[in-house]
């Protein structure tokens, strides 16, 4: 399948580990693909917290939830650049619960200054100007924005600053082995433009196909290779959120999860205790994809997720 | 036409927030959006069918059923085209025709807040989930505030933070500020408030069959002015209803509690 | 195939004129999509011709040539914003022409400073950060451009402005009754960024296709509806530019113009009789775009380019 | 292996730019680019299977044959990837690895004008096509010029406007401008010239076979440099030239005049 002599970037699961701490330093500044519980790169954020890097600086497109209060709860997050952190139907317990007890910087972001940041680092500029901010406390405190004035007409306005992520880990259904990407999924959020603007990027796919498929397709290319470092073949590897059309969203995986952080949250040691077990038996414990799959109900739940998105 | 009394109260408030919307108007709403997407399939049933829904990323989106998100493929089901938030980027300066917005606070004056209660937001003694989109609620045309719940604790004299401004502290600050758009109503599941144009304070416009006027202020954390005679806020007809049942939501998102 | 009550966008030919007069002011800004030699909305440009509109200010992705030497040629132009003109292998001789006689004003712009215009009014800023100019001179006489400085690090950088085009016209291969535009041609240029850009977008299409074929492969559309104005159905539209994967570049056609134009450049009184009867010919006389067709050589020189466009 | 002496001008300087290709560098060339195309491809071939095509919109075409054009799709032939101006914009403030740049008028310190000769640019008295991408002359890590003619015309001591900068006047005038990339070489359809590295003005490096140094040093518009014994350039071996006529230009575009 590879072309003799060039670089194939399909790495082995078990070299990622390696690669994210060569990427990522203690610290380093991570960027997520996805939006909410739709092409999170759930398995390689579970790479990313057993490779031990902690003290993290979190950046995404503008919805996280699952994933990163998953982070949080595993004590590798400083802070975050993250604009909404939801579930959707409740709330981030992790996130919540660090933020009040002051654990983390919970840096007060939106939309236009974290896509206006990864927007200006994908244009190759310092800042990207901003003119849509009125009224709202947001700006007041976002460490992105500062106000200047318009080159050609002296009004003010604001600029937010370019965002480049150490790392970006990304999410989609399929790609080759030079790291041509193809979403099938309908909504793609920023995923091109934070892999234009991450300095190294990781993207996870559910299938690897063939170059010649890719080019017959060329349009449908939705990040060339020339963005991506590094591709691994992650079947499931947005498990619990969805990846559509491929499978949907394990809502009942998520619930529960939030059910525990929550108690956690709330509660004394015994409820941290049993936080920590679910990590453990989630994120640290299942050696491969396949030990974690087997987990989370195998391969009759994963049928289920499948014939959902199927449905849809 | 009949009067149908078993619709529920986010049927009430998909119905009241459809009506507001016009043939050929551009909108759209973030997350947590059953209740906005509910009223603006309805409209487009109705007597909107040019309705275009678009600015966040779908561009007038077929779903076949309600989800409690929007911004998912599973919630939005096919639409004629993607975009992503480069374009969203765009859309956010120019602005919608209407836009939706729930809130963790929401006060007197329609300024909302899902940031913290207490505190600081450095030092907040509860930290919500933040917002994404803040820019919709002052370049759209206007918007409408839609809340699961109308309690005290979520309608406020001024919220803590202002996450994504209504007319702030009033004519005189929204001039300052130089903010144009706003919230046209806030519809809750007991009422509907308007803003008074003098004031840009909310008042009572209509009380939903289920409530009174004394539940909707005793639930209210500021003074709410109405009529000395309030309105009950109009039901659909049994035909829209339908509507909304058969085609809009038929596994029924809207009728549980 | 309209739904009951939508807005249908597609329009008739003959209701062209009218519109280009409604959208397109007198010296007003005009758009032109495609680049070089392919989706260059050569109908369209015939139609702004025939509408009589003059002292006309072009502005184009960064590549354009026969296009708008042609309308140079019928002296409906008084200024433009082009970056590279050319025929690629010759120059354009009514654009040289006009520049050296001081006929036109010829601004000295270059791709970044008109994408980056194009850009910043797609954003809905009224300028884009540059920060790739160093040691040309076309910066020092580019009227989009002015210096500023980095609000965030206080480095010295360039500002383009904002370019908001009265009326942009494009050619694709497919688009909707309701505007949504499919482009099957791999490359797209800018006519994604100028139809975000404009005021007014009119986009000609070589085939009209259902709805439900668009909504069947919604990522696959280029520019959707709600950026589009009026959609005409014109099938060789592009002519004699290329519109892949349906037909080839007629070369023949654009070098058989290229020399009547350079001889008139060059010549007296009887080779510029010869250009303006060769306008006559190919822009004016023809009623219909069938008319047009049949001038350059009706089905079987569509046919040949049709056979050659396949053939690649 | 053997030589072959049959090889046109522009296979000569496209085998001569191909050498200069590395193994996994990324770059491309603009408009009117049959013989940086013919470049790139032939290192593919050889030396460089994994030279990234890329940068001006499209990522690793596979053109079936060359044509003069280079940024439409007959040229491009199917690609991995499609990009638009969007890219192309982030990619010209990056730079690339190489690039190829023509000229109308080329000076000796590789500053390339293709904007007027004579005149102003206001008032000139030959107005030229004016050029796309003027960022990747120095944005890249370096950048080649080919031209299709070597005349007193096109080699001039000082172009009238600089379109693309090469080393502006030398090196003090780059470090005021803070221009740190510039041309490696100049490949004409006579000779090569590199840049010699103190006053970066061109200088001689080889002699293509069907031509002197007498004969080029009489068609450069400015003082030449060379060595004592000014070499030839080296022609493809057979296997290479196979190679760029069956596999690169089976039409032999090359190898028109």
């Amino acid at each position: 399948m590879s072309a003799p002599g060039r670089q194939c970037k399909l790495v082995e699961p078990q070299d990622l580990g390696r690669l994210v701490t060569e990427f990522l330093p203690e610290g380093g500044l991570l960027a997520l693909g996805g939006l909410f519980k739709q092409n999170r790169p759930m398995a390689l954020v579970r790479e990313v917290l057993k490779s031990g890097r902690r003290l993290l600086r979190l950046v995404s497109s503008p919805g996280s939830g699952f994933d990163v209060d998953v982070m949080i709860a595993a004590g590798a997050v400083a802070e975050t650049y993250l604009a909404a952190v939801t579930l959707e139907d409740r709330m981030c317990p992790a996130f919540r619960g660090a933020a009040e007890r002051d654990e983390i910087k919970a840096h007060c972001v939106d939309a236009l200054s974290v896509v206006g940041g990864f927007l200006a680092a994908a244009n190759g500029v310092p800042f990207q100007p901003v003119d849509a901010w009125k009224g709202s406390d947001v700006i007041r405190h976002n460490p992105l924005v500062t106000e200047m004035t318009c080159p050609f007409t002296g009004r003010p306005l604001h600029a937010t600053r370019a965002i480049h992520p150490d790392l970006a880990i990304l999410h989609a259904q399929e790609g080759d082995i030079y790291g041509n990407i193809r979403h099938l999924s309908t909504m793609t959020y920023a995923d091109q433009m934070i892999a234009r603007a991450a300095k190294r990027v990781i993207v996870s796919v559910d299938r690897i196909v063939d170059t010649d498929d890719i080019v017959a397709r060329s349009r449908e290319t939705s990040i060339a290779c020339n963005y991506v470092d590094a591709v691994v073949h992650l079947p499931h590897g947005a498990h619990p959120t969805g990846s559509f059309p491929l499978y949907s969203i394990d809502e009942d995986h998520i619930a529960a999860y939030a059910t525990i952080a929550e108690a956690a949250r709330k509660g004394g040691d015994a409820e941290r205790a049993a936080l920590a077990d679910w990590l453990d038996r989630h994120v640290f414990a299942p050696e491969t994809l396949s030990d974690y799959l087997d987990m989370i109900g195998g391969g009759s739940r994963l049928a289920e997720l499948e014939r959902e998105a199927e449905a849809l | 036409m009949s009067r149908t009394k078993d619709c529920t109260p986010r049927e009430l408030q998909a119905f009241v927030l459809s009506k507001e919307l016009r043939d050929g108007e551009m909108g759209a709403a973030g997350a947590s959006a059953a209740i906005p997407m509910a009223a603006m399939m309805l409209a487009r049933l109705t007597h909107a069918p040019d309705l275009q829904i678009a600015g966040e990323m779908f561009v007038n989106p077929r779903p076949r059923k309600l989800y409690d998100s929007m911004l998912d493929d599973r919630a939005l089901g096919a639409c004629e085209a993607a975009e992503t938030f480069l374009e969203l980027f765009g859309h956010s300066h120019r602005g919608l025709d209407f836009f939706f917005h729930n809130g963790m606070q929401v006060d007197a004056h329609g300024n909302i807040n899902l940031h913290h209660i207490g505190g600081t937001i450095d030092a907040p003694k509860m930290r919500g989930p933040g917002a994404a989109n803040i820019s919709y609620a002052h370049t759209s045309r206007r918007f409408y505030i839609c809340t699961n719940v109308h309690s005290p604790r979520t309608l406020v004299e001024r919220v803590d933070f202002i996450t994504s401004p209504g007319y702030l502290d009033g004519p005189e600050s929204c001039r300052a500020a130089g903010i144009t758009g706003g919230p046209r109503l806030c519809v809750t599941p007991l009422a509907v408030m308007d803003f008074d144009p003098e004031t840009l304070r909310m008042r009572l416009q209509s009380v939903h069959p289920w409530s009174s006027v004394q539940e909707v202020r005793d639930k209210t954390g500021f003074d709410l002015p109405a009529a000395d005679t309030v309105p009950e806020t109009p039901l659909p007809d049994s035909e829209t209803l339908a509507l909304l049942r058969q085609r809009v939501d038929p596994e029924g998102l809207l009728r549980r509690a």
